[in-house]
């Protein structure tokens, strides 16, 4: 049970009501490292600051960007899915063979929809009323989901036609697809969280489940209702990545989840719920693919990429630490 | 836990354990072969499992498939200890690491059970005989040469794709392309070795990053089959067709879109259902006692004699080079 | 305690007990369907392919219940191995390559520990970083080749048995076991441990040194990280930067199939010593009666999340 | 004493509970209860700890499903299956520790489970939102910025929030759960004219609380329950503060507080100059052993980070601490611990006991080291001495192998009190040692305070609780603001003195 510390507190800093808003945005830290990260590569890159360049690397973090947003509502209500990697793969396999039989991208891309969301809703089930926690529950599925994929998709070769292929080729406005399917899932998140009685809901059963409980929410019904959420991202997450490669690959987005969670903390939501915003899984997934895309245009040997990645990530959780320490909050 | 639960629990482990201690002897399954692949469910090793399936009918062996599911190679190492458990009577293997599986591949030829390695070697003193897709100065040549068809000049800047880094035949490859440039063409410069992680979208996303800054560069190899279609759509995407050229290692059906739309001219790639096919063969002929590098060659069926080019090294073959005339002929 | 609770405790099996007979039936079941499964050997033999994962999880069960979490167990297994493996290449002798190993798993857990208890910031969180970072390390220092030119004697820290039967790092786990058992239970550290998972704030005011209990707790999972290196590196007597790959979901799934809770405050060293022989026997089995890979994957994953489901119902009823 | 009738004529009940009672496992918590709640008054519940208070109040909420009975509402039976169904009936619960949604803002607090203002084009319009919850808080003449997240306010305008809440769902009756407990004096005041406005709007208000003061204070009527049974009701002016407690321990107290006299021994703790920044600055103090100091002071005047900057867990950053004449420096809790400082923290469940942990692993958690023998814990030793300590501290109604967690209040009081004993310390410093506890524990731990002086014990009380201070305190020291504002003699005692130092009103006098 959380419950908070009774230490008395100090007599308030004066500080005016919006710098403090701002101050405590969950995302600002991060915000703030990936603005100076950009500085530094626009003078010390060449090739970097480019419209083509930069256009590249958010569509390289679309697919991440887009399960990470979904995933970020389940870690905002309290729970974790760690099954992402596999349920995009299932996704694409479904997307996949519904594209080869019947064509288009509508079809296909509402049956990966559906499936994703039947799993999600597993997913959500086991987690809820079914008490396995969720990091337990969602290792599993995404074994099983993963074997389901390599046993039926391992051997064939799905090659998409063009017009299967529009939510991750082509750029029909001048954007490209994916980064179109990518604002629009934002702006949808956006709406959900501050719009709706959901979304709001979200918070309120990740910041304190007992009193949610006690007010009546539904809790279970809110965070089954993320899973799905995060089961039908994977569905349009599948169809963006078949549309971007055209092709199947049983092992696609093996290691997803992991990319998926630590786009949402390095973002600065609150791993344990209740903390966060819409905001914080792009710029978390835009890190990372700013720090990928500057390695490669370095010409940073491929040995060093982890490292270098690895450090960047702990220097930026180390930051939002030291930043919490010093201005007094607790995680 | 009650003290009595433990006693329960004990008791009947012993019992149950000294009970099965009695069916230790019953007789080894015969002739079943372990077909060891890098892993499993990936339409490579599924063509060369089914060569092997083709030649087990035809010589009477039972082929038990199996790998890990990614390129683990402790999984790899866990699979053989599994079949040396149960005798089977031949192990053949296409190893993740040359030095990891030769530990377990000793343990198996101690235990009597007839081991090789095909696809990807292992440490030449664990294993007899190993089946060589292609050699790798001739894979070597053979890639440059495509490269400077497709390219039209073996003058510039050149990317290699590669799988991980710790890939061995890859890193022999990128190894013999360096020789063979060197050699025959000193304009060529190979600027970047980077890692596609066998992943589509990370081979595409390398590519896409590497040529968007650096667009003047000639062509790009793809050592591994996965990389290809991801490096050509990097490029399409780019809008660099025809300017940057691809060639590289190419599973026939993953590329003949590409083969198809002009944006791939070559790539080549050995026939994978044959390996698997050749490889039961050469482990028959072991099982059989008849397998005799003295004689230079070995029986492979509808394969015909296969050429020892060393002691213990038969050699598959010389590699296929697929273009869009003559891809449609392979099913795999 | 009420008349009827006691009844309870006594007629509800205990957790582990569940555990133990599921254990026992999953063997039984095994070889049943697949004969010649059964023999002393190959149970015994079959323990070399849990003992590093089952060490990593007895730390990992420490943390656990002291309401940590650490994913980046895989990682510094590759750094470990990697440390044995490039130190002796560059001259080190053997034995001193292998302290080196023990040496950057302890660092490498150390490091996790300093880092959790003084940013504050949820364990997860860090050893997320540190899951990028120690590969990396790996990757760097290896630039993707692999060391395999060990001498004959390694073998003996993961190829040899005892008298033909009893794999060296079966031993090596059975003691260990023991060992955090012992101490998770029995001794005062222990006993902190659980009051930090429980309470961590009542631990500090009773003048438990919360930050170096915890610290603690990584860094004896880290030289368990540094053992199995050892062993795994011996194994498969290669060292190279992808060694571990994916582990940490595993091991943590061990824990909590072992009864751990994952928040903390409750587990125990049998349950997840439980919780390996589970997961490693049903891989082990459905591997050895000829099941590929794939199917293996998702038997296990349907394992776990039954086995962990039927716990649940269990602790329920027992209420 | 045999169950009265409620004095109301059952037709001017709006809500009623008709013969309700609720068993856990066979046991009743409370049985038989027959209550009437009009609405425009303040009905006040009292009552030791488990008495049924709080399981009542949970039925009434819909929290619980009762066992027998059932609640009426303007006469008609209603059945809730849940909070929210209560709720909906127009029942609010305001628990004792605060319950909000920190993350969210003010005026979403006001709404969470609640059916938000619409906007024309779908979803919800937040600015309706902001506009209501500000209206709501200005009826109860309170400004807050409605859109800063809860998590930025203090806990009396948490309390607020609350009620807040509880206005926005149209509730007609608000049950308080011990509402003042974490308020000041002033907070408290300011709170009881909110409840007096409520009463006037015409909602019923159910009100518990430990302090009987506030009973006399704001309530109309009260009811006293015993053992899960209701022993008295009746108008609140037809009680005394005896008639109450005799009431609700089942026998008359003709003294709350036993204190005997002890002189004072040598100065065992002094403080100078000692600061801690943005906590407290400037402490001097001396405390001689066999003496109770009190530190009276507001809520956030510095009492609690002083006890834990001797506590070792926020060091004091400034100033000279002095133990027995010598200056010590004490950096952490292990220090104190071995200066022979104990500190009793003021929330027990989550800074004091860990509550899943048995009687015995509690009480010896903190002196394990005593029973560890090659490094491993002996725990028939262990037992043994738990059961001691239990007996000594008669700690009631479990084994000693039972986990805290199913204790009563006073009696998880009691094992903290042990706990922090078992340290065998000379200096000990209670912070709050009877908050939430009830009258018969109190008395236990008031005792077991005055028997700790006249060991020779030096002890520092911190206490909000004036009743407390001027029966057991030697001398009380009053804070506010971080500094000593006053320090007063056991003859200069006086309510008035003490509050205005406490208020930071006059300079230090003495």
């Amino acid at each position: 049970m959380a419950v908070e510390t009774q230490v008395e507190m100090p007599m308030a800093r004066a500080m005016t009501s919006r710098e403090r808003r701002w101050r405590s945005w969950p995302q600002t830290p991060s915000l703030v490292f990936l603005v100076v990260l950009i500085v530094v590569l626009c003078v010390t890159t060449p090739g970097f600051a480019t419209a083509a360049n930069l256009r590249g690397v958010i569509e390289q973090v679309a697919v991440v960007a887009i399960v990470a947003l979904a995933v970020n509502q389940v870690v905002l209500a309290g729970e974790i899915d760690v099954s992402t990697g596999s349920l995009v793969a299932i996704c694409s396999f479904v997307y996949g063979n519904v594209a080869l039989s019947q064509g288009g991208a509508w079809l296909p891309l509402c049956a990966a929809l559906i499936a994703g969301g039947a799993i999600g809703a597993v997913n959500g089930v086991l987690s809820t009323y079914g008490r396995v926690p969720s990091i337990v529950a969602t290792v599993g599925t995404q074994f099983i989901l993963r074997g389901i994929v390599l046993l039926a998709g391992g051997a064939q070769v799905l090659n998409l036609a063009v017009d299967s292929r529009s939510f991750g080729a082509g750029a029909p406005l001048g954007i490209p697809t994916s980064i179109v399917v990518l604002a629009a899932i934002f702006l949808a998140m956006q709406w959900l969280s501050s719009h709706t009685t959901f979304g709001r809901d979200i918070y309120a059963v990740g910041g304190n489940s007992r009193a949610a409980l006690a007010t009546g929410l539904p809790i279970h019904r809110i965070r089954l209702l993320t899973f799905v959420l995060s089961g039908v991202s994977c569905g349009l997450a599948a169809a963006v990545l078949l549309g971007q490669i055209g092709q199947l690959q049983a092992t696609a987005a093996t290691g997803l989840e992991l990319k998926v969670i630590a786009a949402i903390v390095l973002g600065g939501t609150r791993i344990t719920g209740g903390r966060g915003s819409n905001v914080s899984p792009v710029i978390g997934a835009v890190l990372v693919g700013v720090i990928l895309n500057a390695l490669t245009l370095n010409r940073v040997s491929g040995a060093y990429e982890l490292l270098v990645l690895g450090a960047l990530i702990l220097a930026a959780v180390s930051f939002e630490g030291v930043r919490q320490r010093l201005s007094g909050e607790r995680n | 836990m009650g003290t009595w639960i433990r006693a329960v629990i004990v008791g009947s482990t012993l019992a149950l354990l000294s009970a099965c201690g009695q069916s230790t002897g019953s007789a080894p399954t015969n002739a079943v072969v372990g077909m060891l692949a890098k892993f499993t469910s990936d339409p490579y090793f599924v063509a060369a499992n089914k060569g092997a399936e083709e030649a087990g009918r035809e010589l009477g062996l039972t082929v038990e498939f199996n790998g890990p599911v990614d390129a683990n190679v402790a999984a790899q190492a866990d699979i053989i200890d599994r079949w040396v458990r149960r005798r089977v009577a031949a192990i053949a293997v296409s190893a993740n690491d040359p030095n990891a599986l030769a530990p377990a591949l000793k343990r198996a030829a101690a235990a009597g059970i007839k081991t090789m390695s095909w696809d990807a070697d292992v440490a030449p003193d664990a294993r007899p005989v190993f089946l060589s897709q292609a050699s790798f100065e001739g894979m070597g040549k053979t890639l440059v040469e495509m490269m400077v068809r497709s390219a039209g000049t073996a003058a510039g800047d050149f990317l290699i794709i590669t799988a991980v880094l710790t890939a061995p035949n890859q890193n022999r490859w990128i190894e013999e392309i360096r020789k063979y440039a060197a050699a025959t063409y000193p304009q060529m410069r190979i600027a970047a070795v980077l890692p596609g992680d066998e992943d589509l979208e990370k081979s595409k996303n390398v590519a896409l990053n590497y040529l968007q800054a650096n667009p003047g560069t000639k062509g790009v190899f793809c050592v591994t089959g996965i990389a290809t279609p991801g490096v050509l759509e990097a490029v399409k995407q780019l809008g660099l067709t025809g300017k940057v050229a691809v060639t590289g290692l190419g599973v026939p059906s993953l590329i003949r879109p590409y083969l198809k739309d002009g944006s791939l001219e070559e790539a080549a790639l050995w026939n994978p259902v044959d390996i698997g096919y050749a490889a039961m063969y050469i482990v028959n002929a072991q099982l059989k006692g008849t397998l005799s590098p003295q004689s230079g060659y070995v029986a492979a069926g509808r394969l015909g004699k296969l050429r020892f080019i060393a002691n213990d090294i038969v050699l598959l073959g010389e590699p296929l080079i697929f273009t869009k005339d003559n891809v449609d002929q392979f099913e795999f | 305690m009420s008349v009827t609770t006691s009844l309870r405790r006594l007629t509800w099996p205990s957790r582990d007990a569940v555990l133990a007979v599921l254990f026992i039936a999953e063997v039984a079941m095994i070889g049943i369907l697949v004969p010649g499964y059964l023999s002393p050997y190959g149970l015994l033999d079959a323990s070399r392919q849990f003992a590093e994962v089952g060490l990593i999880a007895l730390g990992m069960t420490l943390i656990i219940v002291a309401g940590g979490i650490d994913l980046s167990v895989g990682s510094l297994l590759a750094l470990v191995s990697v440390t044995i493996g490039f130190s002796f290449q560059a001259g080190l002798p053997l034995g001193a390559a292998l302290f080196a190993g023990l040496a950057v798993g302890a660092a490498g857990g150390f490091f996790n520990g300093v880092m959790v208890t003084s940013l504050r910031l949820h364990p997860l969180v860090v050893t997320l970083a540190t899951f990028a970072l120690y590969r990396g390390i790996a990757f760097a220092v290896s630039k993707g080749a692999a060391v395999s030119s060990f001498p004959e004697w390694f073998g003996i820290f993961g190829q040899t048995s005892i008298g033909g039967l009893v794999p060296v790092q079966l031993i090596c786990f059975a003691l260990l076991a023991l060992v955090l058992a012992l101490l998770l239970a029995r001794t005062p550290f222990g006993r902190r441990l659980y009051a930090i998972g429980n309470n961590e704030l009542a631990a500090r005011f009773s003048g438990v040194n919360t930050a170096l209990t915890r610290i603690i707790a990584y860094t004896l999972t880290g030289c368990l990280v540094g053992l199995a290196g050892i062993i795994y590196t011996s194994r498969i007597s290669s060292a190279r930067g992808n060694a571990g790959y994916g582990l940490e979901l595993t091991v943590i799934a061990m824990v909590v199939l072992g009864g751990t809770r994952i928040t903390g405050g409750s587990g125990t060293v049998l349950g997840t010593v439980l919780g390996v022989l589970i997961l490693s026997y049903l891989q082990d089995g459905l591997t050895y009666g000829g099941v590929r890979s794939d199917w293996a994957l998702i038997v296990t994953g349907a394992f776990l999340i039954v086995a962990v489901l039927l716990n649940e119902i269990f602790r329920r009823v027992r209420r | 004493m045999s169950a009265p009738a409620e004095l109301l004529p059952t037709a001017a009940a709006d809500f009623a509970l008709r013969g309700v009672g609720k068993s856990f496992a066979g046991v009743f918590a409370c049985r038989g209860i027959d209550l009437n709640v009009r609405c425009g008054e303040v009905l006040a519940i009292a009552g030791e700890n488990g008495a049924g208070k709080s399981t009542l109040m949970k039925c009434l909420h819909g929290y619980y499903l009762p066992s027998e009975g059932h609640i009426e509402i303007r006469g008609v039976p209603v059945s809730f299956r849940s909070p929210r169904d209560a709720e909906a009936a127009g029942i609010a619960m305001i628990p004792q520790e605060v319950d909000l949604f920190p993350e969210l803002s003010v005026a979403e607090n006001l709404f969470v489970g609640r059916k938000r203002p619409r906007a024309r084009w779908g979803g919800f319009d937040v600015h309706a939102m902001q506009l209501r919850a500000r209206e709501i808080l200005a009826s109860l003449k309170v400004e807050l910025d409605v859109a800063q997240p809860v998590r930025c306010l203090a806990a009396a305008h948490c309390k607020l929030v609350e009620i807040a809440r509880a206005l926005n769902q149209d509730a007609r009756l608000i049950i308080m759960d011990e509402p003042t407990a974490a308020l000041t004096e002033r907070e408290a005041e300011n709170l009881f004219g909110v409840v007096a406005q409520l009463r006037a709007r015409g909602l019923a208000v159910i009100y518990i609380t430990h302090r009987l003061e506030e009973i006399f204070r704001i309530s109309d009527r009260l009811v006293v329950l015993r053992d899960g049974a209701l022993v008295a009701a009746g108008p609140t002016s037809d009680f005394d503060t005896s008639q109450l407690i005799a009431a609700m321990v089942g026998r008359p107290l003709e003294q709350l507080f036993v204190r005997n006299p002890h002189p004072p021994g040598e100065t065992v703790l002094e403080l100078r100059k000692l600061a801690r920044r943005g906590q407290f600055t400037g402490i001097d103090l001396a405390l001689r052993s066999g003496e109770v100091l009190g530190v009276a002071g507001l809520i956030g005047a510095g009492r609690t980070a002083l006890a834990q900057a001797l506590f070792g867990i926020a060091p004091a950053d400034s100033g000279e601490i002095l133990i027995g004449g010598r200056a010590v420096r004490i950096r952490s809790v292990a220090d104190a611990v071995s200066l022979g400082i104990a500190y009793l923290p003021e929330e027990r469940r989550s800074q004091g006991l860990v509550l899943p942990f048995s009687i015995t692993q509690n009480i010896s958690f903190a002196v394990l080291a005593r029973f560890t023998r090659f490094g491993f814990v002996a725990r028939r030793r262990e037992a043994c001495f738990a059961q001691e300590e239990a007996r000594r501290f008669s700690i009631r109604g479990a084994d000693v192998e039972a986990p805290v967690e199913v204790l009563s209040g006073g009696n998880q009081q009691k094992v903290l009190i042990a706990k922090v004993l078992a340290l065998d310390p000379r200096i000990i410093v209670f912070d709050e040692p009877t908050r939430g506890v009830d009258v018969g524990a109190k008395t236990e731990i008031y005792a077991v305070i005055d028997a700790l002086a006249r060991e020779g014990k030096a002890i520092l009380l911190i206490s909000s609780e004036m009743n407390e201070l001027f029966s057991m305190a030697d001398r009380i020291l009053v804070m506010c603001k971080g500094r000593v504002t006053g320090t007063f003699e056991r003859d200069e005692f006086s309510a008035a003195a003490i509050g205005a130092a406490a208020a930071g009103v006059a300079r230090s006098r003495a």
